[in-house]
């Protein structure tokens, strides 16, 4: 599934999803949501392993 | 003629179920032993809720002085139990309505599963009949545990239907169980003026919330002159006499309990006997039938949810579980489109309505810590709220609990005051993924009871403005 | 010496920011000219809810049969009153408790911008003092605003502050103006016994609401006995006789009402007479301080927040005001590591404390509509609400709007038992930008009013369950 973010460039994530995401050096708008309407959720940043060559994380 | 679906059980789980059902475009039919509404409506949430609502009235007369008011009053005990009834049969009635509204076909007797996609019913007359169905939702609901030292005799050792339609308020009362049933009864009938003791086998009374939550409502009780015995348990009772004599095994030693009545509240036993687990090859587990996340049991085409599963024996887990049943049925079939999320156990607020009120979602902060969060906690005393002084309800405190590291809303902890009305606020937010920051950006109105929820996360951010 | 922040008015803009302030290290003093706690503590929001209390225990004594409980009861006006005041006492000492526990100075007088930096505080024995801040921070409230058709005399022609300490309840009363503090004023009086006529300028009362707000609270108001007439002015009134003789335009015609007081209730005038805005040229603004997203002046390191800037006039939009300034001046100056979100003024609740109670935030379906939304609607009358049968409060209803398109929750409007305490659910969702879906996946407990929520959500989306 295509990363939630909507037409105008906004990522749709729950507040605690962009928290964990930015501690944890993940690039949100990699990550695909699961929540509703695609919505990213704590869940999908858990989930979450950067494909090769993406979304590196970067060292906390 | 085969219905689409047909709910055994016509409890908040299944009237629930089979309203959505038939909006899902099922085929639905119903099928109830006793009436419409099941325990929630008839014997539970809501005549319990009405009786608790004539000894608040009744409270407030009591201390009518204290607003500037002049009163005297008695409690009409059989009027009380009377209304409690009334309301009772009004929302049994809706029911019936609702059925019909949404041309549910309502069978009454008792049904037992007989073959794949048949239920057999004995209807009050003697006859049965076979109703066929391509689903079957077991809604059976349950009924009070019993204890071996504690047969229900339905006079003097009674369980909360009796408790419900007493003929005449007991002087006396031992409630055995400090659950939400145990404390709400112990309370009403106290306030009315019968004299209760509530004994315990754990540490502290209503042991699944918050210890200081325990404490508090302990403090309170003990205050309006309700005896609390805790680390106790009742090893006999001998109603041989005019009234009961219990005996009490504490850390001390043992004790006699002499009193009118002993009401048993000791927890809910699942109704699985004689409905054809067996014989059709339904699994069960610890008494409760075994499901999975969409309430299907290991037999195809048969389901089960509300208190004859395992979960919280609540009228809104029963409703949401028949709801997401229903709704993964109609997906199933392609007349859904949308997979209903499975339920998160773990953000089921519960509510335990005496005063003051209890009210709870998420972790306790044993809990929290157990799992190995590191937490922040903020604990706002109702004493400092002006709401609560000017509705003259000064008692109880919100408890708040967060992660440290990311800020995720881990357990409110509620006592006071219309604190049942106030924690969907904590379920959405937690629903919704929200740290402690969007929760103090929203603005919350004053004065209310609502507004010391925001007071209580910023005592655990130390940026506390009232305390 | 020179503090970093001094706070001009003690009400809950002022004295929060102070709190504020000093817990972020900032130097702080507060000037006040009459009480702590402004107009809310004193003169608004506690001592009236405290009123309200009375007159609600008082109904219950009214109607306590209905409840199964026999009483009889008459209110102690006096009494009534000498406990409103004894809460908003309490509060009030709460206040100076607050500013000793945060190392707060409070000087007591009038205080006047004198120069940049500089106000000049008169205190009640005459003397003078000049007192230095780097950034001031006016939070001078408001007052009611007089029209000149209704000059307030104190005796027969009444302002909220003697309807608040009335030596005696009248027996007849006419309230101009529908508003939040009209409604409850007319409210509290006609439960005590007064005769109420409520008289309203434009065509409906608390106009400010949904329309259909409007609509049942006035059926309520009318079954209780008070009487409305809207799209009516009080044109004069002669004071000369015994009691109030009030020409009332209608739109038939003119008529003469006859009462003991009338209580003029037309709204809020900002204070900012006399305080030195002129000669320091802090510009206004229809009456009000001109300011900013963050409260800033057109003259830098003067500030405004509350009643007397633009916005909702209410005590926790004049708190969240002063706690964003004063967060925003910490940030500008490095002592605060995050800058304050804007304060979003459509996402601010509004209540009303009469009963039934309204409360709600966001559009009405008039303003969403009018803004170009399609939208979906949802309204549950609560007649269908167990809890409410189980405590006898079965009027109202609960009203949510939805943005047709994407599901966004544009606004949600109650009237009826508690709803005050439910309110903040649907701010915090909507911070959170919530969607319908995310509130119906989040279980509200039963029996509660606030399940009812849900209700009406699922009525705006056609899967209504209890209806
Ligand atoms: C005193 C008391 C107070 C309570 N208060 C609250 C509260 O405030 N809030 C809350 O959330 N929960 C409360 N509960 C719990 C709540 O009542 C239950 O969780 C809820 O009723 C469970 O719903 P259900 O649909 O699973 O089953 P039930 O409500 O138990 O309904 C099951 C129905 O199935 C019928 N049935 C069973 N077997 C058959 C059969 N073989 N054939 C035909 N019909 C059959 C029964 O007659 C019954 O009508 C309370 C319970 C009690 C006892
Ligand atoms: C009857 C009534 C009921 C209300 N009920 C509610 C309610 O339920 N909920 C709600 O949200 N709002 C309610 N309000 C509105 C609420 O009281 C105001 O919005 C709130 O008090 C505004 O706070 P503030 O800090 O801006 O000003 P205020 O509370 O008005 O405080 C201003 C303070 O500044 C002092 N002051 C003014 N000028 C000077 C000066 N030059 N020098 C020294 N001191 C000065 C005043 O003495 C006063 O103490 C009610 C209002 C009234 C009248």
């Amino acid at each position: 599934p295509a990363a939630a973010s909507a037409s105008n460039g906004r990522v749709l994530a729950s507040p605690l999803a962009k928290k964990l995401a930015a501690d944890k050096g993940i690039d949100i708008s990699k990550v695909a949501g699961s929540g509703d309407g695609g919505r990213i959720i704590k869940r999908d940043i858990d989930n979450y392993t950067p494909a090769a060559g993406g979304g590196q994380a970067a060292a906390a | 003629m085969a219905y689409d679906v047909v709910v055994l059980g016509s409890g908040p789980g299944g009237y629930v179920a089979a309203i959505r059902a038939s909006q899902l475009g099922f085929k639905t039919a119903i099928i109830e032993k006793e009436a419409l509404g099941g325990i929630c409506l008839n014997w539970g949430c809501i005549p319990t809720k009405a009786l608790l609502k004539s000894a608040q009235v009744f409270e407030y007369i009591k201390h009518s002085k204290d607003y500037g008011i002049e009163a005297t009053g008695t409690a009409d005990f059989s009027a009380v139990i009377k209304r409690s009834r009334g309301v009772a049969d009004k929302m049994s009635k809706g029911v019936q309505f609702l059925m019909k509204k949404n041309k549910i076909d309502v069978i009454m007797g008792f049904g037992k599963l007989k073959a794949k996609g048949q239920i057999e019913v004995k209807g009050t007359d003697g006859k049965s009949q076979i109703v066929e169905a391509k689903n079957i939702i077991l809604a059976t609901g349950g009924r009070s545990r019993e204890l071996p030292s504690l047969k229900i005799d339905g006079k003097k050792i009674i369980g909360y239907r009796e408790a419900m339609v007493l003929p005449q308020q007991p002087k006396s009362m031992i409630v055995v169980g400090s659950g939400a049933i145990g404390v709400e009864f112990g309370y009403f009938y106290a306030t009315l003026g019968t004299k209760v003791t509530i004994v315990e086998f754990m540490d502290r009374i209503v042991p699944v919330e918050d210890e200081e939550i325990s404490k508090e409502l302990a403090k309170n009780f003990k205050k309006n002159g309700i005896e609390i015995m805790t680390s106790s348990e009742v090893t006999s009772v001998d109603t041989s006499g005019n009234g009961v004599k219990a005996k009490v095994k504490t850390k001390d030693g043992e004790v006699i309990l002499e009193a009118d009545v002993v009401l048993s509240a000791v927890g809910v036993a699942a109704n699985i006997e004689g409905i054809g687990l067996e014989e059709l090859g339904v699994k069960t587990e610890k008494g409760k039938i075994a499901v999975d996340k969409y309430y299907k049991t290991n037999v195809p085409g048969i389901y089960a949810i509300g208190d004859c599963v395992p979960g919280q024996a609540l009228a809104h887990v029963a409703s949401k579980e028949g709801i997401i049943c229903v709704e993964n049925i109609a997906y199933g079939e392609k007349k859904y489109n949308h997979q209903p999320e499975a339920l998160d156990y773990g953000n089921v607020p519960g509510c335990t309505y005496c005063t003051p009120e209890v009210a709870s979602v998420g972790m306790t902060e044993k809990q929290a810590k157990d799992a190995g969060y590191e937490i922040k906690v903020g604990k706002f005393p109702l004493s400092a709220a002006g709401k609560a002084t000017a509705a003259g309800h000064n008692e109880g405190f919100i408890k708040v609990i967060f992660d440290a590291k990311y800020g995720e809303w881990l357990g409110t902890h509620m006592i006071g005051y219309n604190v049942t009305e106030m924690i969907a606020e904590t379920v959405v937010a937690r629903k919704l993924e929200t740290t402690y920051h969007e929760v103090l950006d929203s603005i919350h109105p004053h004065p209310t009871m609502s507004e010391n929820i925001k007071e209580a996360i910023e005592v655990a951010y130390g940026e506390a403005i009232h305390i």
